[in-house]
């Protein structure tokens, strides 16, 4: 008989682990690459790889020769931040930008503090925000969505739909006469519009999202508050002026709101844990999407509202503890 | 269904031993009685080495309030008053008393009828209950007759019967209360008497069917006792989680059920006080439940106080071969054994055996403030943060965070994706900051 | 001169004696009494401000290290070193010149003498682990091997032996600062003198078990016979509860005792090879 | 040397004589330097203008309003041989990416735009620093550039500007100073004499 | 002290920027340059070098409550002659540097250096103090002007290697927080303090 | 609506720390608890409004009329250095309770770039007294902000292991960086 195991207890695991949790997101993303591949062809498989590798290939780096510590490259999340990353660029980006994007995600966003779980801002969106205002050239010019092409280079490119609304609004021209310039919202919500890779696809993201949600690996407070107050918002600003502001609808399913409102805003890394905490996390968002989107000089603010709010969240989850256990004494 | 609010989990329920009738064990060479088997004060030796005992004879008294008497659980002789190993290697006293034959004391009654009338006034029957040694049989192992003597400006109005048997594996209870249900019923009048109470609530998870059924059943002859269904969740059985799912009263935190008007027994406990009032029979057997996946045959056992733990597996088929870990009690709340010579004790209830490929823990990784942890911790803390403090010896913090409410039920460790110690971070926060509690009073 | 120069010299001129004087009354009328050191610990301060020590200024700085009264945890990075001990004079904390101590790990139940019976799972501390089960050899005082004091090191003066399980301590580098000491929650580490070239000899166990118990678990317990005793002529040996201990102050290094167990207990290390006697196992605290 | 009590004599003395000395070295060093400060800002300013027209070998300083009635800008009117040969207006936008720049435009005495440099901006370097000459060539568009025929306006907003890749901001609030600048010189036109003379 | 000791120290043991982490503001603000950098590092060197000597020279003519007021009003007129000198004779150094020359005053460095060290020293440590912390900061500013000069225009003092316009982050806000964060982590790695 | 300009500019567009790299040594010095950077935040607020209104005084009332205005740093800071002095003496005797909140930050004010800073670009913007008191407040606001944050995101890097070379200084500068980088975001929202 070999040596009696000593711990303490509990002395049996839920079936359940990081790695489940990080494949099951991985899983839920799968619709939402198929249209990206369908509607931007080769290019958007090149970059995802791209991302994904550059990705595992510096975590595996880090991790053994500067951190000397566990390789942990498989547990999903680096594939995660990957996805992410690439989903967030269009898809004509040059290479070497998306390896130098995946290098500040992964080596400055993440494993400066340690790796997994330690970060206190979303990887993926450090690495986007920090190529988005190192190659603003770069990462603003949008490839047409050209159903299953193997283009490479020489595509076709044009500013995303938000981007036209803003520049035309800017301008003083009115939302009416702007509308024609961008696609169906029929073909906004399938995704059939020029934008970064994984965002434009609403149905697809949505599906994702309900399957994570079957799954419990997110719960609805952030996605919902933070859809729902970029709906009450903009809704209450297009009631006010409607030639200047555009439909609340319009907002929801343009930009990367539904990709950051499903996948980016709920890593659980970087939200805050409780309920009434992530209602406050997803309002806040929602709130400096809008402000930046409609006022701020970026057409697109998702990105930088929810790095905005990854900051508060050690404040967050101060001052939103859970009600305790027999604090409240209410007997009856 | 009634249950607790907040957090809580359902582990596999594995209750391998649910239909295997309570046996009892043969009686082994050598017991060891260790002398503190209780919460509270040690019982000092009221016998010396060599001397000869009955079964049933007082061997230890507990001399102070919180403490409690231990009797020899069968009849020889004292071979030595020593330090023996215990269940995690260190050695505390106990009584080691060589088996010659089984003759019981002749104030007990060791017949099987039913006795149900009790004319002893609520005093004398908390005497009896602290002269026979009855000890909380659910777990902690409290000394029942503290319990029973309701501190002066409080009142109870329920005595809750814990019959959740929230742990998975686990089976003496369920089996207890098939088996002697009727004196089940009589200890609980007998305890509602010395409470001075007329309600009693038995809570039961659902899990046990035929249980509910049978002391509903029974339940109809007697006055202010109802049986209540509960849904299946771990930790019901949790004082604080049962008087919430059963009268939906919170203890507040830092204080004892009976700030709520209940106090709560174990269905063991409750049996242990039948026999004492009724039969005048010390605490000095218990049923343990001996299971496991690969144990030949779980069993029921009823055991005496001081049998090795080798000899109770003995009785279920023997040790695998591939035994990588042992545990006394169940597998959310048990005790991990160092060795087999370790005796049963007043609380212990179970003894699970666990094949090596289920005994190692799952890989650790770094937190990621999934909130798993927090939306189960059934006492609503945030088990991740104080695993943290506690390991950055923040133990200020720890306290500020409510520490101390944690009730170690494991449940926090239990969901963790990443398979962080919690609780064990936890203990060693909790057994700081009560020492900083204790000094500063 | 032309009238900038007069006009400048006259405005800042006339500011700063204002200024002067508004201090002056301010400092006269709002005087608050408080303890002189501050102002003297104060004095020695860099008067940066810059909040380096995590305090807000350097006269919070003063004041926390006057109440606190000793200087462990109080860093001043404009000031460094000197800043430091200049303090430390003023508040009378001068150290004075103690006999060198150095940390002896008073166990030697390495992993080949005291082998496993279990195997530890869990939160890696040695408090944790002590808290939960008697150790990994069952011997209840040995050492636990999780490492606790290793951590508590802030000088980097301890190492985790990878063969033996046990800590090591690298006399160099150890200031004797005790925090080792404190962090071990079997009370294993214990600071003695350094001694003449650096020679000690001491118990290199805590067991207080019966001989043969103790023996059980660990080929070098100490079994408490007391044949070290006997043989030491300084008196500088006790037995109590089946374990000898060694006064450092009254051992002369003589040597004799080491030879005498039976356990080979009783270390000695810095010494020359013994000329005809074979060479004791492991010397745990070799650097 | 013992340090000085802090009585109020010697706080109040120390303090004068502290301030009094440095206000007295300041301003000697302020005496000397003054000079080839405004100096340095004369000839930077005469650098400027000589870059943005023909040669000449006198000027002329004059301020006009500007059409939108803001503060007046400032023209330097370029002659040779008595004949004006170039307007050099110094003029400013609070639309650049962050608020203020300020350009010197020369016109030609018909209202081409002979050149443009920048004199001070804020804008973010790498994006809308291509506004300067030494960055990037984009400001030489503006040569020969005829606001009365083309529009000076980037190219986004229907103009004939190229605007600078991912700071059209920057492009349009230059364009916008040079747009005030040239409607200021039309809109004052007969007030403006051609010649040197008078 | 020991003079080499006190330069040594100076520039590696306690260099202001990486290991006592003073006088970040024009660390950061001013350095999107090697040049600007450079630039910014002998100015406030000279101003610490400056006011060392004047404050070890005069410190025991100075009443404490008044001790304050008084440093500062003469590092402030060192720096004041440091921006007339650079106005009149580097427009262009001092254009890019801007605010930050008035506010070497209120670096923390300075004051700090007066203060612990000029104030309680003879005048010839005092200088040498002032020189190696100058040189310390110089060096530091310099050398996070050269990563973000490199990284973020691909040029060094001024000429650039590679044709593009470089990663615009480095030349910005988040670029000098980011290149100093990972500067003072080679820094210390490499003096050995990790 | 100029006055909304300012609170936002001055808060998010650009940050006194983030953007303009004023008032760093505090705010990588005094974030290491919550608490602390709280009082730190009020004593920015009190003193930077008060520094700037006397500054202000000073610049209009003394240096423009005189045409001195080449002296502004000696006579700024000693005035502010003076002020933080007799703020600090006043407030220990009349109130120790605020004292103990803000006060011991006091000292830290004489050598914080952000009180100067501030005072010369309400100059430099040309702002009025009320328009110099409400950049005062906002970017006091905005610095507390920051810091607040940043004190929040340090507690937590403080309690899981960062990697030993990036402990402390490096990891918190990092972490500046990317609020800077997040704070990009409010670009041009004025
Ligand atoms: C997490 C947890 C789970 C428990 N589960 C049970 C249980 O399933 N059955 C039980 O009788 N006691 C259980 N207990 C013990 C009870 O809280 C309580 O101590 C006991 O019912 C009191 O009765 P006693 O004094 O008769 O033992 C549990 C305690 C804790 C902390
Ligand atoms: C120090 C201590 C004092 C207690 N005092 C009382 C008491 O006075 N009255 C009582 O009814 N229970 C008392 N209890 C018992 C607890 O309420 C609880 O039933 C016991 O700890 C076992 O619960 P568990 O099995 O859930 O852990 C006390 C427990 C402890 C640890
Ligand atoms: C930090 C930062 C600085 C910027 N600086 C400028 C600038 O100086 N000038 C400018 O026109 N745009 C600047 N932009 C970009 C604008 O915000 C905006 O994206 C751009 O002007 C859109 O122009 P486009 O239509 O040419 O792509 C900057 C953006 C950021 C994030
Ligand atoms: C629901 C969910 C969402 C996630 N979103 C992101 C993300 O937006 N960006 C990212 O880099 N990693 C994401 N991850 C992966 C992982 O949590 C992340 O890399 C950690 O922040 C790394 O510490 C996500 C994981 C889960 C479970
Ligand atoms: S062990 Fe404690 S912290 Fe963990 S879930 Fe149970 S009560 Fe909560
Ligand atoms: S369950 Fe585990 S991983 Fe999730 S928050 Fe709690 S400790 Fe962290
Ligand atoms: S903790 Fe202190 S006493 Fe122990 S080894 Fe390290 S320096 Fe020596
Ligand atoms: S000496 Fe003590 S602290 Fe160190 S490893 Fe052994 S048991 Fe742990
Ligand atoms: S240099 Fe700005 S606060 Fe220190």
């Amino acid at each position: 008989m070999s040596l009696l195991t000593v711990s303490g207890s509990p002395h049996v695991h839920a079936d359940d682990s990081v790695r489940k949790i990080m494949y099951g997101v991985i899983i839920s993303l799968v619709p939402a690459m198929l249209v990206s591949f369908y509607f931007f062809g080769l290019g958007a498989l090149i970059i995802t790889l791209t991302a994904v590798v550059s990705c595992l290939v510096f975590e595996f780096l880090i991790q053994k020769y500067l951190i000397k510590g566990p390789v942990t490259i498989w547990d999903g999340s680096a594939i995660i931040t990957g996805v992410l990353l690439a989903f967030n660029v269009p898809s004509n980006l040059p290479l070497w930008i998306v390896v130098v994007g995946s290098f500040v995600a992964i080596g400055m966003g993440k494993m400066t503090f340690g790796g997994l779980g330690k970060n206190p801002f979303n990887p993926a969106l450090v690495g986007r925000v920090f190529m988005m205002i190192s190659f603003p050239v770069q990462m603003t010019t949008w490839p047409k969505p050209i159903p299953l092409s193997t283009q490479l280079t020489d595509v076709v490119t044009g500013p995303t739909a938000l981007a036209v609304i803003k520049d035309g609004v800017g301008r003083g021209e009115k939302v009416s006469q702007l509308l024609p310039k961008v696609p169906e919202y029929t073909d906004l919500f399938i995704g059939n519009m020029g934008g970064s890779l994984g965002e434009v696809s609403a149905i697809a993201l949505i599906l994702g999202g309900l399957y994570m949600l079957l799954r419990k690996i997110i719960t609805w407070h952030i996605p919902v508050s933070f859809i729902g107050s970029v709906f009450i918002f903009t809704g209450i600003m297009w009631l006010v002026n409607p030639e200047i502001y555009i439909d609340p609808v319009f907002h929801l399913i343009t930009g990367g709101l539904m990709l950051g409102a499903i996948y980016m805003a709920t890593d659980m890394v970087t939200s805050p844990m409780t309920p009434a905490g992530m209602l406050i996390f997803g309002v806040g968002c929602g709130i400096l999407t809008v402000v930046i989107r409609v006022f701020g000089a970026y057409p697109e603010g998702v990105s930088f509202a929810i790095l905005i709010m990854n900051a508060f969240v050690p404040i967050i989850d101060r001052s939103f503890k859970p009600k305790r256990f027999g604090e409240e004494v209410k007997n009856g | 269904m009634k249950t607790f609010k907040t957090g809580g989990v359902h582990p596999p329920e594995k209750k391998f031993s649910e239909n295997q009738p309570i046996e009892v064990l043969p009686l082994p060479e050598t017991v060891s009685i260790p002398l503190s088997q209780h919460l509270g004060a040690p019982a000092v030796p009221v016998i010396n080495k060599g001397d000869k005992v009955k079964t049933g004879q007082l061997i230890a008294k507990g001399e102070s309030f919180i403490s409690a008497n231990i009797h020899s659980s069968v009849t020889g002789t004292v071979t030595k008053i020593d330090d023996v190993i215990d269940a995690s290697g260190y050695r505390k006293k106990a009584v080691i008393i060589k088996v010659e034959e089984d003759q019981w004391d002749e104030s007990i009654d060791t017949s099987d009828t039913l006795k149900k009338d009790c004319d002893l006034t609520s005093e004398d029957i908390v005497k009896k209950v602290n002269q026979m040694g009855i000890v909380g049989m659910g777990g902690a192992a409290f000394p029942s007759h503290v319990k029973l003597s309701v501190p002066k400006g409080k009142k109870a109005e329920y005595l809750l019967i814990n019959g959740a048997e929230c742990e998975p594996y686990l089976t003496s209870d369920h089996r207890l209360m098939l088996e002697k249900g009727e004196e089940l019923m009589v200890g609980i009048t007998i305890k509602m008497k010395a409470l001075g109470v007329n309600k009693s609530v038995i809570g039961i998870e659902k899990n046990k069917p035929d249980a509910i059924e049978y002391l509903c059943e029974l339940a109809k002859e007697y006055e202010g006792i109802t049986v209540e269904p509960l849904k299946v969740k771990y930790p019901q059985g949790g004082e604080k989680q049962l008087i919430k799912a059963l009268v939906n009263r919170e203890v507040p935190s830092g204080k004892l059920p009976i700030e709520v008007g209940c106090i709560v027994h174990n269905v063991g406990t409750t049996f242990a006080v039948y026999e004492a009032v009724q039969k005048n029979k010390p605490l000095i057997e218990r049923v343990v439940t001996v299971t496991g996946i690969n144990i030949e045959k779980p069993s029921n056992l009823l055991a005496r106080i001081g049998t090795p733990v080798s000899a109770i597996i003995e009785a279920a088929g023997g040790i695998p071969s591939n035994t990588g870990k042992v545990v006394s009690g169940g597998p959310m709340m048990g005790k991990a054994l160092s060795n087999f010579e370790a005796p049963v004790t007043k609380g212990t209830s179970g003894i699970l055996v666990f094949p090596k490929e289920a005994s190692q823990r799952v890989t650790q990784l770094n937190c990621i403030r999934c909130a798993k942890c927090v939306n189960t911790c059934p006492m609503t803390l945030e088990p991740y943060l104080l695993a943290l403090l506690s390991d950055k010896k923040r133990y200020e913090m720890c306290e500020n965070n409510m520490i101390m409410d944690c009730i170690e039920c494991g449940s926090c460790h239990y969901v963790c994706p990443s398979g962080r110690p919690l609780l064990d971070n936890i203990r060693v926060g909790k057994a700081k900051v009560g020492q900083v509690i204790r000094e500063r009073k | 001169m032309n009238e900038i120069v007069l006009y400048s010299v006259l405005s800042i001129g006339s500011l700063g004696t204002l200024m002067a004087l508004v201090l002056y009354i301010v400092a006269q009328r709002f005087k608050v009494i408080e303890d002189p050191r501050i102002d003297q610990v104060e004095d020695k301060l860099p008067g940066a401000n810059c909040g380096g020590c995590g305090y807000a200024g350097c006269r919070n700085f003063a004041e926390e290290i006057v109440k606190a009264g000793t200087l462990e945890g109080f860093n001043c990075p404009p000031g460094g070193s000197e800043v430091l001990s200049e303090v430390a004079s003023v508040l009378g904390l001068e150290a004075e010149e103690q006999e060198s101590m150095v940390a002896v790990v008073l166990c030697s139940g390495s992993r080949q003498v005291a082998p496993p019976k279990t195997r530890f799972e869990g939160l890696n501390t040695c408090e944790f682990a002590h808290s939960l089960y008697a150790g990994l050899s069952g011997c209840p005082y040995g050492c636990l091997g999780e490492g606790d004091c290793v951590v508590s090191c802030n000088f980097d003066a301890m190492c985790m032996d990878e063969n033996t399980g046990l800590p090591v301590i690298i006399e160099e580098k150890c200031v004797a600062c005790g925090a080792c000491v404190k962090a071990c929650p079997r009370n294993i580490i214990e600071l003695r003198k350094k001694g003449k070239k650096s020679r000690r000899i001491f118990v290199s166990c805590i067991n207080r078990e019966k001989g043969g118990v103790a023996r059980k678990n660990c080929k070098v317990a100490c079994i408490g016979c007391g044949r070290c005793v006997k043989e030491c002529k300084f008196e500088a040996i006790t037995l109590e509860n089946n374990l000898a201990y060694i006064d450092f102050n009254k051992c002369t290094l003589c040597r004799k005792c080491p030879q005498e167990c039976p356990t080979s207990a009783i270390h000695e290390i810095n010494f020359p090879p013994r000329k005809p006697k074979e060479k004791k196992e492991n010397k745990t605290a070799e650097a | 040397m013992a340090k000085k009590e802090s009585t109020f004599a010697n706080m109040v003395l120390t303090l004068l004589m502290v301030t009094a000395i440095a206000a007295f070295t300041l301003s000697m060093i302020y005496n000397v330097t003054k000079e080839p400060i405004e100096r340095g800002r004369y000839e930077r300013k005469q650098a400027a203008i000589s870059f943005v027209v023909p040669e000449f070998d006198e000027l002329k300083t004059r301020f006009f309003m500007p059409a939108d009635g803001r503060d007046s800008l400032e023209f330097n009117f370029a002659y040779k041989d008595g004949e004006l040969v170039g307007v050099a207006v110094e003029t400013y936008t609070m639309m650049g990416f962050s608020g203020y720049i300020s350009a010197m435009v020369g016109f030609y005495p018909d209202g081409t735009i002979y050149d443009v440099v920048h004199l001070q901006h804020e804008e973010t370097p790498g994006l809308g620093d291509k506004i300067q000459k030494d960055v990037s060539d984009w400001s030489d568009q503006f040569q020969g550039f005829d606001p009365s025929e083309k529009t000076l306006k980037v190219r986004q907003d229907q103009g004939d500007v190229d605007g600078i890749t991912a700071a059209t901001i920057t492009a349009r609030a230059y364009c916008d100073a040079i747009n005030r600048a040239y409607l200021t010189l039309m809109k004052n036109l007969d007030q403006i004499d051609m010649s040197l003379e008078e | 002290m020991n003079k080499v000791k006190i330069i040594i120290r100076g520039i590696i043991k306690e260099n202001p920027v990486f290991v006592l982490l003073l006088g970040l503001c024009p660390v950061l603000g001013v350095t999107t340059s090697a040049y600007n950098g450079f630039g910014m590092g002998l100015a406030t060197a000279f101003v610490l070098l400056m006011s060392n000597l004047v404050v070890s020279l005069i410190k025991n003519f100075i009443p404490n409550k008044v001790r304050i007021p008084s440093f500062i009003v003469i590092i402030a007129s060192f720096v004041t002659i440091v921006q007339l000198v650079m106005e009149a004779f580097l427009p262009d150094l001092f254009d890019a540097l801007g605010l930050f020359i008035p506010l070497i005053v209120v670096n923390c460095l300075v004051l700090g250096r007066s203060e612990a060290f000029a104030s309680k020293n003879d005048t010839f440590s005092a200088v040498t103090d002032g020189l190696a912390m100058g040189m310390g900061f110089t060096m530091a500013l310099t050398a996070l002007g050269a990563l973000r000069e490199i990284l973020g225009s691909y040029s060094i003092f001024g000429y650039s290697f590679v044709e593009g316009d470089g990663m615009l982050v480095f030349v910005l806000a988040p670029g000098a927080f980011i290149g100093l964060g990972y500067l003072t982590a080679i820094f210390l790695k490499i003096i050995g303090e990790r | 609506m100029e006055y909304i300009f300012i609170i936002i500019g001055a808060i998010f567009v650009n940050n006194i720390v983030l953007a303009q790299f004023l008032g760093i040594c505090p705010y990588i010095g005094v974030s290491g608890k919550v608490s602390t950077s709280v009082g730190m935040s009020g004593a920015v607020m009190f003193v930077m409004t008060l520094a700037t209104i006397v500054t202000y005084l000073i610049f209009n009332f003394i240096l423009i009329p005189l045409d001195i205005t080449y002296l502004q740093t000696i006579s700024y800071i000693l005035v502010i250095a003076s002020l933080v002095q007799m703020v600090e003496i006043i407030l220990k005797k009349v109130s120790p309770a605020l004292y103990q909140a803000l006060g011991i930050f006091l000292p830290l004010m004489t050598t914080n770039c952000a009180i100067l800073g501030v005072a010369i670009l309400t100059v430099q913007n040309e702002y009025n007294l009320l328009q110099g008191v409400v950049f005062a407040i906002a970017n006091a606001i905005g610095f507390g902000l920051a810091i607040i944050l940043f004190a929040g995101i340090r507690e937590q890097l403080d309690l899981v292991d960062v990697p030993k070379g990036m402990k402390g200084a490096p990891a918190a500068l990092v972490v500046a960086g990317i609020m800077a980088l997040a704070f990009m975001g409010f670009a041009g929202l004025v």
